[in-house]
């Protein structure tokens, strides 16, 4: 047993490391670093960067151009990126549709749909919840139906993440309604060209629109999009899940995130107060707590020895430990985080000239606290909401 | 020991209620919101209520109320989260009425009772977080008058409101000044606030200024907790309508085939939900009956009330959104509205910690209510 | 709307306070201060003085020697003797099957039985609990069948408060297994000095035994000791249960705990520690919190307007409240509370001669600490478990 | 990175847990509990096992282990509810071995390994709380050695181990000595404590003592991180058998009709206790496997762990009582005496608050496992 990662190890994360900062647009990483907003083109040049140097699918087999490094590695990998400031890769194409094209894709989609995914030219999205399923993945409405050569789609997905800049979107259909729920639902890839595709922008809290509604009125779609068998869809969507494991807690970025809020406690005067402080104690043994939980199914993946089933465990604290920091970013600004300044969320913003610089108080990071904090609220509620992480983790305990 | 409510009361809270529910309906709320967050024409509504004048002797046109009318009157404006700022207007009616030297009562108090003025309280700075007494902001004496130069942030409707109460140093001591915004000297950059109301950066240079009082911390401090009575009211009418909708929801929503308000887990979710309502309903009577004590006694119940509805706001307010899943963290669905409202209103007047260390420190070796 | 009493309440107060102050006895109050060790006999001896007084049974109406107090009048009384430091009544006689007896017990019952009580001469205990009931009460498994004028009892009884001491026990016996459970069930008097009873003492996990088992093995009962008619004993016993209210919350011994628990904080050197005294800052909060709530639903019950549902809330936060007062006097003492030293629990303990006196660290409030914590473990247990509270409470909002 | 147990420590967890299994019953805890709370017998055992000499070299007779091991073994012993105090003799060898003079240690480690020797911390002071340089014992030094005055309380089986590790100042500054129960001027008051285990005040008045080191701090500091890494796997054990204790009753108690594991908010208070456990857990590995690193990297990472088996001893223990309902407080079921000891061990070497205090005393820019 050790805490400290092997020689190997530390080279690997080493070379990323440099790789990362020779790499990775200052500009972007500005925005990380501060919450600021995004483009669609900040996503995707960091996504081709990572594309041209093979690590796009950083958790790729070697067979599919991937690098094929173990479960530590990714780890290192990711955490690189995460301290460095990159933006988190959006997951729809590299770390989810991808493995199931290799698992269940025939050699003719394997070639089609990976490299596109691999270089970050191609923008997927994903097709599971509709508007009522919550966390009832299985009651799938939309419907499939095989004419020909063709599947005609009808139906409707939403909290479609980023969709509105998707090309491409991997979906849920139902193909039976026979026998169980689950036992009805087939895979199909989507162009989001196709006619009879609308895409809706859904704005959330915050006021920024980071999901969305599609809706499918009669687009035809080419049998030979669907991936493996019809009616075996719900299989292979429960192997994509299986592979969420611990980049699910997200601990990368609580780490980067607690640093911050640190520095956003001292420009507000409440690091050395007690009360503030301890608050910030707290959280620090809850995300120490986390990684150690992390390092710990890391290393099982690694041997294979002694396996851990913690994911739920590590999605209710991963989440847990986001919504706190951003609230303690908040509740530092204190008034301060009030005023709702869209433009302030856009780099390179000086404040308001008319007043001389000086707004609110002239401390720009105050602007995007509140609004991550409502953001973060969704942590708890998507990818299986925690109340449902507390019934398969009972489950585990009392069967 | 008494907690009913008058007749009259009742009246009031009734005339409020039907205000807000056939008056600021959620569409004409969204429309305020997205023409910047304060509606002059609603705020003259609430004024020809009466409500403007609530804590202003008739004597000076007003209705001579007392902190029961007031949480009345706010817990109905928190249930149809209202963004026109009358806890500013109770604010200034109780700040000048009791402190104010006869002709500034005389000029103010009848306009601000009618609703022609709107008079708000100007006392955020960049450095003081939550403590009342530090204070960068000058007075000068100019003759007869003074002139104030002075930085203040997130003054409600700042850029609409017609004056400000604002404190300042003279010789080192807190005073409380009123200043008008139409004065020389006065600029002032308007915005929209996370809760969709307005606030404003208030930049004051030299800028003519009438003389409240110069005991400005003592008046600062009731100002304050006139503020926070309020708020608390306001905040026990927000988990109150919040409370309903969830519930609503929890009963009309089905998953896995059946209404998600028969999970057990959600049901005790619920309860402890009401437990922070009802303790927090308790809290705003207290701080209502408390509101006119004596000073430590008064500053000691206000902190208490403002730190069991922080918490209770808190836990209220992401418990409603957590219940509702998805649709809770959408602009359109009303109840991530009534949470950014509960959110907003925990930092206002002093946060939960900033009030665990007031109670800490005014803490006596009696306990209880009437300690 | 007024928080002060008014003059006449406030009169009343202070009589209470001087007749309270008159007459208990010192040694009384001073282990109750204390959370010494009280005998039967320190109980029983303050019963009787109330009982002469005529104030044992505080809640009763005249019309049976009661004082006809209001709901003001009776919380006014409880207060007073709460914070002078007097014992709990034990409620089974004068406030739990009093109230019954004067509802459903005939003329008879209600000369033979009430002035026992009232005085304080006769100790009852409670006979609902069985093994494996739990919060299940309706299920109730202990026999009587008739014989002609009498009840044959055969069965057990459990969580037994004090019935150590206990001369008569009123329970909930099943006359009948038809229809629902809660159909069959009778309200039975039975001297506990028959034939056939049998009292073992539950030691607790504070070493002391405060509860007990109760067997009936072939017990003979008269009939007449049938409280109103057979098999509507749950009846009664929910009647009883509804006027559990206020007390239930136990605001006014909160209120002298948590005196003593700065006193405790002053004297272990950390009521000036930020860190801790946030805590007992935080608690006080609770109990004025639990303190208005309790006002509330006084004030409606004297006006009769607006009445308020929240016994549960009451139940849940008193209960809760009381564990945590105790948990934080331990936690003052931090490692001098570890030691278990039954004999420091008794009044008048001069500790350790042959130390001097010293022991341990001279402190002898140390001693009940522990042992007051881990007792009251059960106030989240008892009376409805806080779960069952939560459930009832959801109810109330959601139906 | 790497945290799979060798076979070595895998054959060492099993050779102790057999005997928690087949040596050390309930029954047979309960008559060590009722007799005083300690066996030398059962700690004679423990030494068989080779237990007292995990920490000691073996060129004294140990087995020259680590904390891992140290580990592995207090988790199984937390798993019984073992009284005998291995804990303390894990800090004697550990802290011998590194501080003590050779002669001390060629005098001791041996005794020690082999169980001849029981050798305890007495450092508590009734002014000290968990300060570890709050010190008002004396050192003098007497010719070539030295005596001391002192009281220490709540020493572990004071009354029977054979020796004491006792800090005491020397000009001010802290030193670590080491007194025979046997010596002059040496007074016991034994007691049972909470957890049904066994304490002592010990009183010394000039009596004879051996110098383990002038850098008391250090090697008391030392000695505590011992402490507390031990506590921490000892927690764990202790909170995974409570655990399963409270998964089994859920399994078996039926209420209303159904197993009360069927009910979804017991079900989600289970998810939470396993979540503490785990966490605890890791913290666990994280202070043993920090135990060795240098000092001001060793405090910050032991203060945490023992922060966060604080929180979740605290819960767990709590919880499993009012899982149980009421056969959870009687003395006669085994979960009221696993909640007792989780209660007891979250105020040996430092308690939640207190521990709180240190981490945010000790924190950093950066976060993490690494920092």
């Amino acid at each position: 047993m050790d805490l400290a990662f092997t020689p190997e190890e530390q080279k690997f994360r080493e070379d990323v490391r440099n790789w990362v900062h020779a790499n990775l647009p200052p500009d972007i990483s500005q925005k990380v670093h501060n919450a600021l907003r995004l483009s669609r083109d900040d996503m995707q040049r960091w996504a081709k960067i990572l594309g041209k140097k093979g690590w796009l699918g950083w958790g790729w087999p070697t067979q599919f151009g991937g690098p094929g490094w173990n479960a530590v590695q990714k780890h290192l990998f990711e955490e690189e990126c995460a301290l460095a400031g990159a933006p988190r890769v959006v997951p729809f194409g590299p770390v989810m549709v991808a493995p199931v094209i290799m698992a269940f894709g025939n050699a003719e989609q394997q070639k089609r749909f990976l490299p596109g995914i691999a270089s970050g030219e191609v923008w997927w999205s994903q097709g599971y919840s509709e508007p009522g399923s919550g966390s009832d993945l299985a009651s799938v409405k939309t419907r499939a139906e095989r004419q020909g050569d063709k599947y005609i789609v009808n139906g409707q997905k939403t909290w479609t993440t980023l969709g509105q800049y998707g090309e491409w979107i991997f979906c849920l259909v139902r193909t039976s309604t026979e026998g169980k729920p689950q036992t009805g639902i087939s895979f199909l890839l989507i162009d989001m060209k196709s006619p009879g595709v609308t895409v809706r922008p859904i704005v959330l809290l915050d006021g920024e629109a980071e999901v969305n509604e599609v809706w499918f009125d009669n687009v035809e779609v080419p049998a030979e999009n669907l991936i493996g068998e019809e009616n075996k869809g719900w299989t292979y969507a429960k192997h994509l899940l299986s592979h969420e494991r611990t980049n699910i807690a997200d601990v990368n970025r609580a780490k980067r995130e607690l640093e911050r809020l640190k520095r956003i406690a001292k420009a507000e005067g409440v690091y050395d107060d007690t009360r503030f402080r301890d608050e910030i104690a707290k959280l620090e043994v809850d995300v120490v707590a986390l990684e150690m939980m992390v390092l710990r199914v890391l290393s099982a993946e690694k041997s294979g020895k002694n396996s851990l089933d913690v994911a739920g465990l590590l999605k209710i604290r991963g989440s847990e430990i986001q919504q706190r920091y951003s609230e303690l970013m908040m509740l530092a600004a204190g008034p301060y985080s009030l005023p709702l300044i869209h433009e302030a969320m856009e780099a390179g913003w000086q404040g308001d000239q008319a007043l001389g610089g000086l707004w609110p108080g002239g401390a720009a990071h105050c602007a995007p606290l509140a609004s991550t904090y409502f953001n973060l609220r969704k942590t708890t509620i998507y990818g299986g909401s925690n109340e449902v992480q507390r019934n398969i983790v009972a489950q585990t305990v009392l069967g | 020991m008494d907690f009913d409510f008058t007749d009259d009361q009742e009246h009031l809270r009734d005339a409020v209620r039907k205000w807000v529910d056939k008056g600021y309906s959620f569409e004409r709320r969204r429309d305020i919101v997205k023409a910047g967050g304060f509606l002059r024409e609603a705020y003259t509504e609430l004024a020809q209520l009466g409500l403007a004048g609530l804590y202003i002797p008739e004597a000076h046109d007003g209705l001579g109320m007392g902190p029961v009318e007031g949480m009345v009157v706010m817990e109905e404006l928190g249930r149809g989260i209202v963004l026109e700022p009358l806890v500013q207007t109770l604010i200034a009616g109780g700040v000048l009425s009791g402190y104010a030297p006869e002709a500034v009562k005389a000029a103010w108090l009848p306009r601000i009772a009618s609703g022609e003025a709107l008079v708000v309280l100007a006392h955020q700075e960049r450095a003081a977080r939550y403590q009342l007494d530090a204070c960068a902001a000058q007075a000068t004496q100019a003759g007869a008058g003074w002139t104030l130069s002075a930085t203040k942030s997130i003054v409600p409707v700042g850029d609409q409101a017609d004056a400000f109460i604002v404190p300042a140093t003279v010789a080192g001591k807190l005073a409380l000044f009123l200043v008008e915004r139409s004065a020389a000297g006065v600029s002032t950059r308007g915005y929209g606030t996370q809760d969709g109301g307005r606030a404003a950066e208030v930049t004051l240079k030299e800028a003519p200024a009438s003389l409240i009082t110069l005991d400005g911390l003592s008046a600062l401090e009731h100002a304050v907790d006139i503020g926070i009575a309020a708020t608390c009211a306001e905040g026990v009418g927000v988990m109150d309508k919040t409370m309903a909708i969830t519930a609503e929801y929890l009963n009309t929503r089905k998953q896995f085939g059946v209404f998600i308000g028969s999970f057990q887990a959600l049901r005790h979710r619920i309860a402890d939900m009401k437990m922070q309502l009802e303790l927090a309903r308790s809290m705003s009577y207290y701080a209502a009956l408390k509101l006119n004590a004596p000073t430590e006694e008064r500053r000691r119940a206000l902190a208490r009330a403002k730190y069991q509805l922080g918490v209770s706001m808190r836990f209220v307010g992401q418990q409603a959104v957590q219940l509702h899943g998805g649709i809770g963290v959408t602009d359109e669905y009303i109840v991530s509205h009534y949470f950014k409202r509960l959110t907003q209103m925990e930092m206002t007047f002093g946060d939960t910690l900033h009030h665990l260390g007031e109670v800490s420190q005014r803490m006596q070796d009696k306990a209880g209510v009437f300690a």
